[in-house]
C-alpha cells in the first residue's frame, strides 16, 4: 500500500429499478430473476472479501432529485450524508447514504482544476439509480452500506449529454484525482446504468444483445473505441436509455490501463432492458 | 432551487414543435436521427416543462392526493398548457411525449395509476401489455 | 455580413450593486457619482449606434437566483424570460430579460460538444449582476432592454472556482459556437464583475489600482498573460471578490486577437468597489 | 430544486473549523493563502449552509417579518447551529463569516437592519462606518 488513495476494483452494473424492486419484495429465487440474481452471486462474493474505505458511485438521476429547470452536465455531492428519495411509492427501505465530504471536496478539487466544470450538491436525495447497484453489491446491508460514498452526477437525460470521450475523460482524471488523494485508503468505483434499452416510442423494447456483449468485452480490453462512439450512434446501437452506458468509460478512465476480470453476466431483461454486471480489480499484479 | 416557490412564467414554450424538434413518438428526434426514437433535446424539454413539474411532483403522497381529488385544477396550478392537460386527463401517454414529457416522470403518472413501463411500452408500440411483455422475454425488440 | 452569427462588440463593466441603485434613485449627477457615469458615456454613445440582435452576459449570481445547495461552475439560461429577482428590498424597476433560447440551445451543444460541462437552466431569476451590466449599457430601456439575452453564470463565489485559463478558453470556445450558428445576427457580448475589491475579514476595502490599470490594459492587448493567473494570485492582488474578473475572460475569448479599443474608464470607488468598464469593437478592419 | 421542501439533515456540518479551513475573518484562509482574507471553500460552505440558506431565505418580505418577529425560532427552523444563532441574534457579523456565512448572504441580514456595506467593512476592520468610507473615498484600502 501506498500512502494515497488507490482504487482496489470497478463495477459496472445496471441500475434497473426493477432489481431492487425485486429484492425488496423477496423475488430473487422466482424463475425469472433467478438467473440475473445467480450471476450476481460470483461479484457479490469477491466484493464481500474486498470491502473498500469508501466507494465512488457514477450515476444519474431520474426524476427525483433532481427537477428539470437544473440540468448540470456533470455533479458531484459534498454531503455527510444523502437521504433515499421517495420515487413515488415511498422510499425504498434501505439505509440512508454515508456521504464522505473530505474525498468529495478533494475530487472536486482536483477536477476543477484539470478544467472538469462539475456542479456541487451540497444537498442531494439519491434515487436507484445509486441505491440500486449498492444493492447489486450487498444485497443485504442490514443498517448501513458497507463503505461511505462519494456520488458523481451524469446527464444522461437531457440532449446533450456529455459525448462518450468527454466522460472516458472524466474517468481518467478522477483517476488522477484519487491517486492524490493524501489518505492510505481503498476505494472502489462503480459505473452505472445500461445496457441496451428504450422506454418510449414505437422502439420501445429494443434490445440489442450484439452490441451489449461487445461492450462488456471492450470496458475492459478497449475503452477507448467505446468512448469514440458518437451520442447518435450510442442510441442507435443501445437505444435512446441505453446511452447511459457512457457512464461506465467514467468508472473504467478512473482505472488501470489493464484490469483483471473477476466476474461478469448478463440477463435479459429485467423490466424493459438488458442488464448486465462487469467486475474488475485494479490492482496490479493482483492474483485475481 | 431557489428559497420560494417557482413562479409560472408568463410566456409558456411553444407546444408546436419547432423544426428539428421530434414529432411525435414515432417519428425520428432533432438533431439526431433515429427512427423510432424520441430524442428529449432542449426544445422538447422546454416545451415540457411545466408538464414534467408537475409530474415530478408526484413524489410526495399529499400532492398525489390532490391530483387525484381534481386532475384538472391541479394541471391548472402547474400552468400546463391545454394540450397537455388534455393529454394527462386522457391518459393518452403518447401525446405526454410528444407535448415535451420525459419518460421518467410520465411514468410517475402510469405509476400512480398501477401501469407498468410494459404498459406504457405496449401503449407506444401497439401491442397489449402482454404482447409487449412476451417480446421482451423472448430477448427483446430488434429494430 | 457573413451568413452566421457575429460577435460585434465586447463590454466589460464591473456590476455593483449600488451603480444601479444610483440610477434607479436619480443620483447619477450627484457629487461623488458624476464620474462614473459621465466615464459612461462615451461607450453608451457608441453602442447606442451599434445595437446587436442579441446580447451575451457572463456573470455570477449573488444569492439570488442561485442557492448554496447547488453550485455550477458554468450555467447557461435556456428560458425565453428572465424575471428580475427580488434581492431583499424589491426588485429592481428594470425590464425583465427576454431571452433567445434558440441561441442558447445552439451554444449549450457546441460548448458541450467541445468539452464543456455546463449546467442548463431552464428556469432563472437574475439579479444585479446581470441588470447592472445592462443599465450601464442603457440607462434608460423604457419597456425592454435593447436586445434578448443569452445568460451565462460562473461560480466567482464558492472555491475552487474555475481558473482563469478555463474561463479564456470557454470563451475562445464560445466565439466557435457563435460562428456556427446559422443565422445572420450580430452578438454583443457582454463581460462582467470586478475591479479590484473585497468585502470581509481584515483586508476588507482593499482596492489595487495598479492591478486593475493593468488588467484594463491587458484584457485588450494580452489576454492569455491574465488567463495564467492562479486563483491565489488573482485573490492577493485583486481581493476576495475581485476575482470574479475572470469573467471579462470569456468574453474577451469569445473575442478576435485583434480589437479595437472603443472607450475605457476606471473609478474608485463604487461603495466597496473599484469600478472599470472597457468597451471594444470587434469587426475586422472597422474604423474605430 | 426539487418539488418539496429540502428536509433538514441529521447531521449538522462540523462548526469547529477543520485543519486546512479559515479559522476568522482575520486569518488566511484554505489552501489559498491570502492574509486576512477569508476563503468561501467547500468546508466553509457546507459548514454554514443552513445559515446561508436561512439568510437568502430574506428576499422574501413574509419570510422578513416571520424573522423579526421571532428571530430565535426562525434560526430554529432552518436548523442553524447553537452558535450560528447566537451569532444572528447578536448581530456578531464577524462570528457570522467565521461560521460559515457567505458575505453575500451576510449581508442580505445587514440590509434589513438598514446596515451598509461600508459599515460590516468598518465592523471586519476594526474602523467606524466613516473611517471605512473615509479609506475607500481616498482610493481604497491598500494591503
Ligand atoms: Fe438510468
Ligand atoms: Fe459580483
Amino acid at each position: 500500500m501506498v500512502d494515497v488513495a488507490e482504487v482496489i476494483w470497478g463495477l459496472a452494473t445496471s441500475h434497473v429499478p426493477s432489481i431492487g424492486a425485486a429484492m425488496d419484495r423477496g423475488k430473487t429465487e422466482a424463475p425469472h430473476w433467478k438467473d440475473l440474481f445467480d450471476g450476481y452471486a460470483p461479484a457479490r462474493a469477491w466484493l464481500a472479501e474486498h470491502r473498500p474505505d469508501v466507494a465512488i458511485v457514477v450515476y444519474n438521476d431520474h426524476a427525483n432529485g433532481l427537477d428539470l429547470d437544473i440540468v448540470p452536465t456533470f455533479g458531484i455531492g459534498t454531503a455527510d450524508r444523502y437521504d433515499v428519495a421517495d420515487e413515488g411509492y415511498g422510499p425504498r427501505q434501505v439505509p440512508d447514504v454515508v456521504g464522505h465530504p473530505d474525498l468529495s471536496l478533494h475530487l472536486l478539487e482536483s477536477l476543477v482544476d484539470e478544467g472538469f466544470d462539475l456542479t456541487v450538491f451540497q444537498e442531494l436525495e439519491v434515487d436507484h439509480g445509486l441505491t440500486v447497484p449498492l444493492s447489486v453489491w450487498t444485497p443485504d446491508p442490514g443498517d448501513a452500506w458497507p463503505c461511505p460514498v462519494v456520488p458523481i452526477l451524469v446527464n444522461v437525460i437531457q440532449y446533450p449529454q456529455p459525448t462518450a470521450a468527454r466522460c472516458y475523460a472524466l474517468g481518467q482524471a478522477l483517476g488522477r484525482a484519487i491517486a492524490g488523494y493524501p489518505e492510505d485508503i481503498t476505494v472502489g468505483i462503480l459505473g452505472t446504468g445500461g445496457m441496451s434499452h428504450q422506454l418510449a416510442g414505437a422502439r420501445a423494447g429494443f434490445i440489442n444483445p450484439e452490441f451489449d456483449r461487445m461492450w462488456l468485452e471492450k470496458i475492459q480490453t478497449d475503452p477507448a473505441a467505446l468512448a469514440g462512439l458518437s451520442r447518435e450512434e450510442l442510441i442507435r446501437q443501445a437505444g435512446s436509455e441505453g446511452i447511459e452506458l457512457i457512464m461506465w468509460l467514467i468508472m473504467r478512465g478512473a482505472m488501470h490501463d489493464e484490469v483483471a476480470r473477476i466476474h461478469s453476466h448478463y440477463f435479459v431483461p429485467a423490466s424493459n432492458t438488458a442488464a448486465g454486471v462487469a467486475l474488475f480489480d485494479n490492482r496490479q499484479g493482483a492474483p485475481a | 432551487m431557489t428559497a420560494t416557490a417557482t413562479p409560472i412564467p408568463t410566456t409558456i414554450p411553444p407546444l408546436t414543435p419547432t423544426e428539428g424538434t421530434p414529432m411525435s413518438t414515432n417519428e425520428t428526434g432533432g438533431r439526431l436521427t433515429v427512427p423510432g426514437t424520441p430524442i428529449f433535446d432542449g426544445q422538447t424539454s422546454r416545451r415540457g416543462l411545466r408538464l414534467n413539474k408537475m409530474l415530478m411532483s408526484f413524489r410526495s403522497a399529499d400532492n398525489r392526493e390532490r391530483f387525484s381529488a381534481d386532475e384538472a385544477g391541479y394541471c391548472a396550478e402547474f400552468g400546463l398548457a391545454p394540450e397537455q392537460t388534455q393529454a394527462v386527463l386522457d391518459r393518452d401517454w403518447t401525446a405526454m411525449i410528444d407535448l415535451g414529457g420525459s419518460i421518467f416522470y410520465v411514468y410517475k403518472l402510469a405509476m400512480m395509476d398501477g401501469r407498468s413501463m410494459q404498459y406504457l411500452g405496449g401503449v407506444f408500440t401497439g401491442m397489449t401489455e402482454e404482447e409487449f411483455a412476451a417480446e421482451l422475454k423472448s430477448g427483446g425488440r430488434r429494430g
